[in-house]
């Protein structure tokens, strides 16, 4: 849509706008003000910190402690940082996101393109999955995991992460499918191609946009997850968030809040990558299907 | 034995009976054009053979063999959507390759057949855009490219001139034609214009609600409909209905039309004994209501009427001329250089060797 | 365009048929009986499982001994689960409500063919990337009186501001308020700026025309239009209102006091670090119970409508 | 995305899942434990580094939060898919309740061995074995009633150590006048807990204390005793900073220490803290016993509790186990940690000032029966009863219910607890 524009007069139009940055600018301040301090508090020193103003800028800019908690900072009993618990995080997102995402594209394509008497049923039942409050699931979780020998493991915590994110991405895809012309999936397969050929060859290569909703959406609730990373992961294997807490836990008397912010900042980087960099399609993915209206 | 052939063909959706007992067969090389209004099953119709749509029952045959178990992609029948549907991330070369593709057929073979068939259809300079490159006439190109490119036993066209402008619409259709008449090709082709049917097609098949109402030539279909609502389908501006009773003047039975106010002969397309006082309905194009100077001169039966002239609609070649008589209103068809003009009254000629008569009750023709 | 389903292989069962027909009518299933066997072991099968527990007197590890209603007796004789409904009426309203009057505020204004959509979206959109456990700290040390917001006032010179939410028993569910607004808004704008994006300018152009000014246009035609987005953002934030847990932990760990305790922190006090299993899972039932009542008539409204 | 890199990356990926999370030492032992507060960390490096020294590897799983809140979580995820670790830091009642799902190894054998049944206090054994069998390693003695203050403080406000609890307000109203926090106290249930049964103790005394929280007994919940008790609570809650809520016990240790604030209650683990900052007993602060409980001790004990793990890490764990017992731990241990050792035997010659009174202090209250469990540490009562005594402390500390209220939920709560 584009947005109805003025008619009145040049003046009053130019206050418009003005009215109109002022409120989006202050808005969008009080948005970073989290952040800022973040970042501002973890280039300053810790006497600068307890002395000065929480939202001055660093005085003496200082890339200590990023250093210390990339590296150094204690956790537990081990002082190497949060490099390790990052590189957990990733092998534990990477598949988890790609597997999820596959298979909800999948559903998707069956519960639109191939429906059977039901598959509403179906559907209505996989998409209930995405509102069932995580802490009911610990327990049963962790016996099944124990049973399938992936009790306390990346493959586990993977395997969790893929369980409970197929309800979202299945959602997605198959609102995204829904408004996929039947006629292209009749087209091809009278062109001869078969159940995987269509999906490969016709459907996948449109689906950039909600692929991109659906790879944002799980990669940031899976980095950012904590519950099922203290639960079912444990000590050199923990995900990033729950060595960040340890971390932030871990203080000794003086707390080290610039280290901890560095920390969170590090934590933090890869899920703002993916916002600000994939932003835009995020919102183009959005009104491609994944909202109605 | 006809080329194609579909024999008791039912189909029904939940209860609902969406074709009845369909009959039709085709001879090799013909254009069946499956019209009526939407909903009428024309489509679903057109899926069935395509095998994109199960059957309740019945049997599809094509060069004697029945293929109703067959995949879609094994009846060697091409189809052309109504969206075209080109897949949109392929090049033009590669949509209209794909049929052949999935066959495993070789590659540079591949090449050969894509380049032939562009230049049937004169799009080789389209061959490496995508479709949302295209115009709507491209496109519609292109889809028909990747039909002919599987040279088929049966083309399918389901409406596909109805999302392009008026004159590339006719612009098309003229080509489909000329691509018929060339290759020679067996077409069944929906739509619900009766214009395309009729300059297309060299059988019309009727439906409404999933039935049959007329199966024939064009020229029987539009001179002869078989009732009151294949009649009132087909041509445009639509046939004018007219209540009737059969009167008689001196011993000759005549048709009392416009409330008693003209009486006009029983036209020849009638051999049935029609007994005096009998309600009918007395079919007329508008182009067998006319001006005294275009009156054919071959007429049998004429009849000169007076009525209240109420909207004239000049297109150019000719005039519609809308006018009423005892609160009936009929359409005319005058030519353009007539002087005419609303609220006058005028004499429009009736030429009732192109009429038809039907009951009313029944909507059958009266033969 | 004609609705017809696809049904691509012929359903009927003749013998002809070959075999590798039939895997090819069934393919579409296979592919998807996994996941709906997922789900149904680990959603439905995990939710049967804590209704019976409910059931039982399972103290610190489950035991599968019915003992009736007393985890239920017990749940609702907990004057802290009367305090974490009423901090979620509390929470959901207000969560729901500015979450959608902030979001749809920014989309409206994102919407005015502004020059730096490219960097102001993305700081709209940027809390939702990031958990609480990563943000918590800031926001901890922002709202705590004497380190942030207030003590930061006071060096400015303001030195009556008093904001103190985050300690005081009666305010400190709004701080939650605060904070669950400021993440989920973002999104909520998305949402809305996507919706506003997909509304045809025809209209918009034909409401001009007839005279009506941009508020007018905004509240008498374009917000209606957007009814579905207000649909989907509700169902979206309730769903998380009834979730939150990594909020009240990261920012007040459900006090002071329990001022700030919602079903879920209490489903999770009870079950993780009280040893009352069975109360947990209880009121794990009960929070089920709601989610629910909201989402179930919706699914039902949402699936129906298709057919139509 | 293209399609080729799509399945390349889905290819890694699987490969990635697949091989993830399968590396895992022959001797090792790991152990899950909350100690990760710096002092904390530091006592607990020792025993790794013993271990080290005898070629086991030491998996660390910290579970930082809440006295060991998301630790128990994971320890029941972990317990309940069948892959346990190997030893667990617990406390009081929590162990009688793992051993009662029969999840729990056996140590008969190395403690008959090492002869733990004659050096272990009595107090501890209590919880260190079920039906007779030791099931843990008592690694040390923690005691709660304990007062730490700020010596500069305290010289400025006369120097005299308050003996009851009408002295410590007249103290902290001085420290007051100083300008400064008089109690620096943390907003989280445990610490009102343990603030709480200090005041218990030294309101009512050792018999009512054990009248009131480790028997429950209504009566004595709802006494006057208890008004008092409250009332008390709510008078020090004036002496608190505006900050107080939600923090954890170290960050106000060090407010004390810095000398914003002149006191802190808080268990003895307190002291690590002081030591890591280069702080010495007697001469930068002063612990004593809460004011008016002095030959009373309220304890606790962290154990290392050890789980029925297979054959293949059992001897490791019983390396571990002995070595926690081992004297010499013992000793370089519990004078990081601030604690006093879990053994009677080790000569207290190696402890500063305050170490030496927890020992001493302790063996007294232990021979004159003075010695209880501390309910805010889960030596008096089950956790869901201290969850329950917590929710009513802790509500009225913080103003949401009156003593009136208070004296009349806090039986209801245990009742409905039980």
């Amino acid at each position: 849509m584009s947005a109805p524009s003025d008619t009145v007069s040049a003046g009053s139009a130019r206050t418009t706008r003005l009215v109109i940055y002022t409120l989006l600018l202050v808005l969008a301040a009080i948005y970073l003000l989290p952040l800022y301090v973040m970042l501002t508090t973890s280039f300053k020193s810790l006497a600068e910190i307890r002395g000065g103003d929480m939202l001055a800028l660093p005085r003496d800019p200082s890339l200590d402690s990023w250093f210390k908690a990339w590296g150094e900072a204690c956790i537990g009993v081990t002082c190497e940082g949060i490099k390790g618990y990052f590189w957990n995080s990733i092998k534990m997102v990477v598949p988890a996101v790609l597997i999820s995402t596959v298979l909800g594209a999948l559903n998707g394509y069956v519960l639109t393109k191939w429906r059977f008497p039901g598959h509403k049923l179906v559907f209505g039942l996989m998409l209930f999955a995405c509102f069932i409050p995580f802490q009911a699931v610990l327990i049963p979780m962790a016996r099944v995991l124990g049973i399938f020998g992936m009790a306390n493991t990346t493959s586990g915590l993977v395997f969790v992460h893929v369980v409970y994110g197929l309800g979202f991405t299945t959602l997605f895809f198959r609102n995204y499918y829904e408004a996929f012309p039947d006629e292209l999936i009749k087209a091809a397969m009278m062109d001869g191609a078969g159940f995987f050929k269509i999906f490969w060859r016709i459907l996948l290569p449109s689906s950039g946009p909600i692929i991109v909703v659906t790879v944002i959406y799980q990669f940031t609730n899976i980095w950012n997850d904590f519950l099922f990373g203290v639960s079912f992961s444990s000590g050199a294997e923990s995900p990033m968030t729950v060595a960040l807490n340890n971390l932030v836990s871990s203080s000794t008397g003086v707390k080290e809040y610039n280290v901890d912010m560095a920390a969170a900042v590090f934590a933090a980087l890869p899920t703002l990558f993916v916002y600000i960099v994939a932003g835009r399609y995020f919102v183009r993915g959005l009104m491609a299907g994944a909202v109605k209206g | 034995m006809s080329f194609l052939e579909i024999k008791n063909l039912s189909k029904k959706i939940g209860n609902n009976e969406v074709l009845k007992n369909i009959n039709i067969e085709l001879e090799k090389g013909g254009f069946l054009v499956l019209v009526g209004p939407s909903g009428c099953g024309k489509s679903t119709l057109l899926n069935a053979v395509a095998g994109l749509m199960p059957l309740t029952s019945g049997e599809i045959i094509v060069d004697g063999q029945v293929i109703n178990d067959l995949h879609p992609s094994k009846r060697d029948i091409a189809m052309v959507f109504q969206s075209y549907a080109l897949y949109p991330n392929m090049t033009v070369e590669e949509n209209i390759g794909f049929a052949l593709e999935m066959r495993g057929v070789e590659k540079a073979e591949r090449a050969e057949a894509i380049r032939n068939v562009a230049k049937v259809l004169q799009i080789e300079h389209l061959l490496d855009r995508r479709p949302s490159q295209l115009s709507g006439g491209q496109r519609q190109r292109v889809a028909m490219g990747r039909a002919l490119v599987r040279q088929p036993r049966v083309f399918l066209f389901d409406e596909p001139l109805s999302n392009l402008d008026a004159k590339l619409r006719v612009e098309m259709r003229a080509e489909i034609k000329s691509l018929h008449h060339n290759t020679d090709a067996t077409i069944i082709y929906v739509t619900h214009d009766q214009i395309e049917a009729m300059t297309l097609a060299t059988k019309i098949v009727v439906l409404k609600e999933g039935a049959i109402q007329q199966v024939g030539t064009p020229a029987e279909i539009y001179n002869r409909p078989a009732n009151l609502f294949v009649a009132d389908f087909m041509g445009s501006p639509a046939m004018n209905m007219l209540k009737g009773k059969i009167v008689s003047t001196s011993g000759v039975r005549q048709i009392s039309i416009f409330d008693g106010s003209a009486v006009v002969a029983i036209p020849s397309s009638v051999t049935t004994d029609l007994v005096e006082g009998r309600e009918v309905i007395l079919g007329l194009r508008p182009e067998g209501i006319t001006d005294s100077g275009l009156v054919d001169p071959t007429a049998d039966a004429i009849a000169r009427i007076d009525a209240d002239v109420v909207l004239v609609e000049p297109t150019g070649s000719d005039t519609f001329v809308t006018a009423r008589l005892q609160g009936t209103t009929f359409t005319a068809r005058v030519r353009a250089d007539v002087t005419i003009a609303p609220k006058e009254r005028f004499t429009f000629v009736f030429n009732l060797d192109k009429a038809v008569v039907f009951d009313p009750t029944s909507g059958e023709r009266l033969l | 365009m004609t609705t017809i389903e696809p049904v691509p292989y012929v359903t009927e069962q003749r013998s002809r048929r070959s075999y590798k027909d039939r895997l090819g009518t069934l393919l579409p299933k296979i592919v998807l009986a996994p996941s709906f066997a997922i789900t149904l072991v680990f959603v439905y099968g995990f939710i049967l499982w804590t209704v019976y527990l409910s059931f039982t007197r399972s103290r610190i590890l489950p035991i599968y001994e019915l003992v009736g209603f007393d985890a239920y007796y017990n749940l609702w004789s907990q004057p802290s689960w009367y305090m974490a409904i009423k901090n979620l009426a509390i929470f959901g309203v207000l969560y729901i409500s500015f979450c959608i009057v902030i979001g749809l505020t920014i989309a409206i204004l994102m919407d005015q063919r502004i020059r730096a959509e490219g960097v102001l979206r993305p700081i709209f959109l940027y809390p939702m990337a990031l958990s609480f456990v990563v943000t918590g700290t800031a926001w901890k040390w922002f709202l705590n009186p004497g380190l942030g917001l207030e003590k930061t006032m006071h060096n400015l010179g303001w030195e009556s501001f008093k904001f103190d939410w985050l300690i005081n028993t009666d305010m400190a569910i709004y701080t939650i308020v605060i904070a669950g607004v400021w993440q989920a808004s973002g999104f909520i704008m998305a949402m809305f700026l996507a919706g506003l994006r997909g509304i045809d300018g025809e209209i918009i152009k034909a409401a001009q025309i007839d005279g009506a000014p941009t508020f007018a246009i905004y509240r008498r035609i374009i917000i209606p239009m957007l009814r579905p987005v207000f649909l989907s953002a509700i169902i979206v934030l309730a769903h998380m209102a009834i979730k939150s847990y990594d909020l009240v932990i990261a920012l007040t760990g459900g006090g002071p006091g329990n001022a700030t305790e919602l079903p879920s922190t209490f489903m999770y006090s009870y079950t993780f670090t009280r040893s009352q299993m069975a109360v947990g899972s209880a009121s794990a039932v009960m929070m089920l119970m709601g989610i629910t009542a909201i989402i179930v008539p919706y699914l039902y409204s949402e699936l129906r409508e298709k057919r139509s | 995305m293209n399609i080729r890199t799509f399945t390349k990356l889905a290819a890694g990926a699987a490969v990635i899942a697949l091989t993830a999370g399968t590396a895992k030492a022959q001797e090792s032992v790991e152990v899950l434990h909350w100690w990760t507060a710096g002092g904390e960390a530091a006592a607990l490096n020792v025993l790794k580094d013993n271990l080290q020294k005898e070629g086991i590897s030491w998996q660390d799983m910290p579970v930082a939060g809440g006295s060991g809140v998301q630790a128990m979580t994971a320890l029941r995820a972990r317990v309940t898919s069948g892959d346990p670790p190997t030893a667990v830091q617990m406390l009081g009642f929590d162990i009688k309740d793992w051993a009662e799902m029969g999840v729990l190894g056996n140590l008969n054998d190395l403690a008959a061995e090492q002869g733990w049944d004659k050096v272990i206090p009595a107090a501890l054994q209590e919880f260190s074995k079920f039906d007779g069998d030791w099931i843990a390693a008592p690694v040390n003695v923690h005691s709660t009633n304990w007062l730490w203050l700020n010596k500069a403080a305290l010289d400025k406000a006369g120097g005299a150590e308050p003996k009851n609890m009408d002295e410590l307000f007249a103290l902290l109203d001085k420290f007051k006048e100083q300008g400064i926090t008089p109690l620096a106290h943390g907003g989280q249930p445990w610490q009102d807990g343990t603030l709480w049964e200090s005041v218990v103790l030294s309101v009512g005394g050792m018999d009512f204390y054990k009248k009131a929280v480790i028997e429950a007994d209504a009566e004595a919940l709802s006494s006057d005793t208890m008004r008092q008790v409250f009332d008390d609570m709510t008078k020090l809650r004036g002496y608190f900073d505006p900050n107080f809520s939600g923090r954890d016990w170290n960050l106000s240790t060090a407010l004390v220490i810095e000398g914003n604030a002149g006191a802190q209650q808080m268990g003895d683990w307190s002291k690590g803290e002081w030591l890591r900052a280069d702080k010495k007993p007697g001469t930068d602060f002063v612990c004593m016993r809460f004011p008016g409980t002095q030959g009373s001790v309220l304890f606790n004990s962290d154990q290392f509790v050890m789980f029925d793990v297979g054959d293949d890490q059992r001897e490791a764990q019983l390396k571990m186990a002995s070595a926690v017992e081992d004297p010499a731990f013992q000793i370089a241990f519990n004078t990081v940690k601030g604690s006093v050792p879990a053994r009677t035997d080790v000569p207290d010659t190696e402890f500063d000032d305050c170490g030496k009174k927890g020992m001493k202090d302790l063996a007294e209250a232990a021979a004159s029966g003075n010695l209880a469990g501390s309910m805010a540490h889960g030596h008096a009562q089950p956790s869901a009863v201290k969850e329950a005594i917590f929710d009513v402390v802790t509500q009225h500390l913080n103003g949401q219910i009156n003593t009136d209220q208070a004296l009349e939920r806090l039986p209801q709560a245990i009742a409905s607890a039980q």
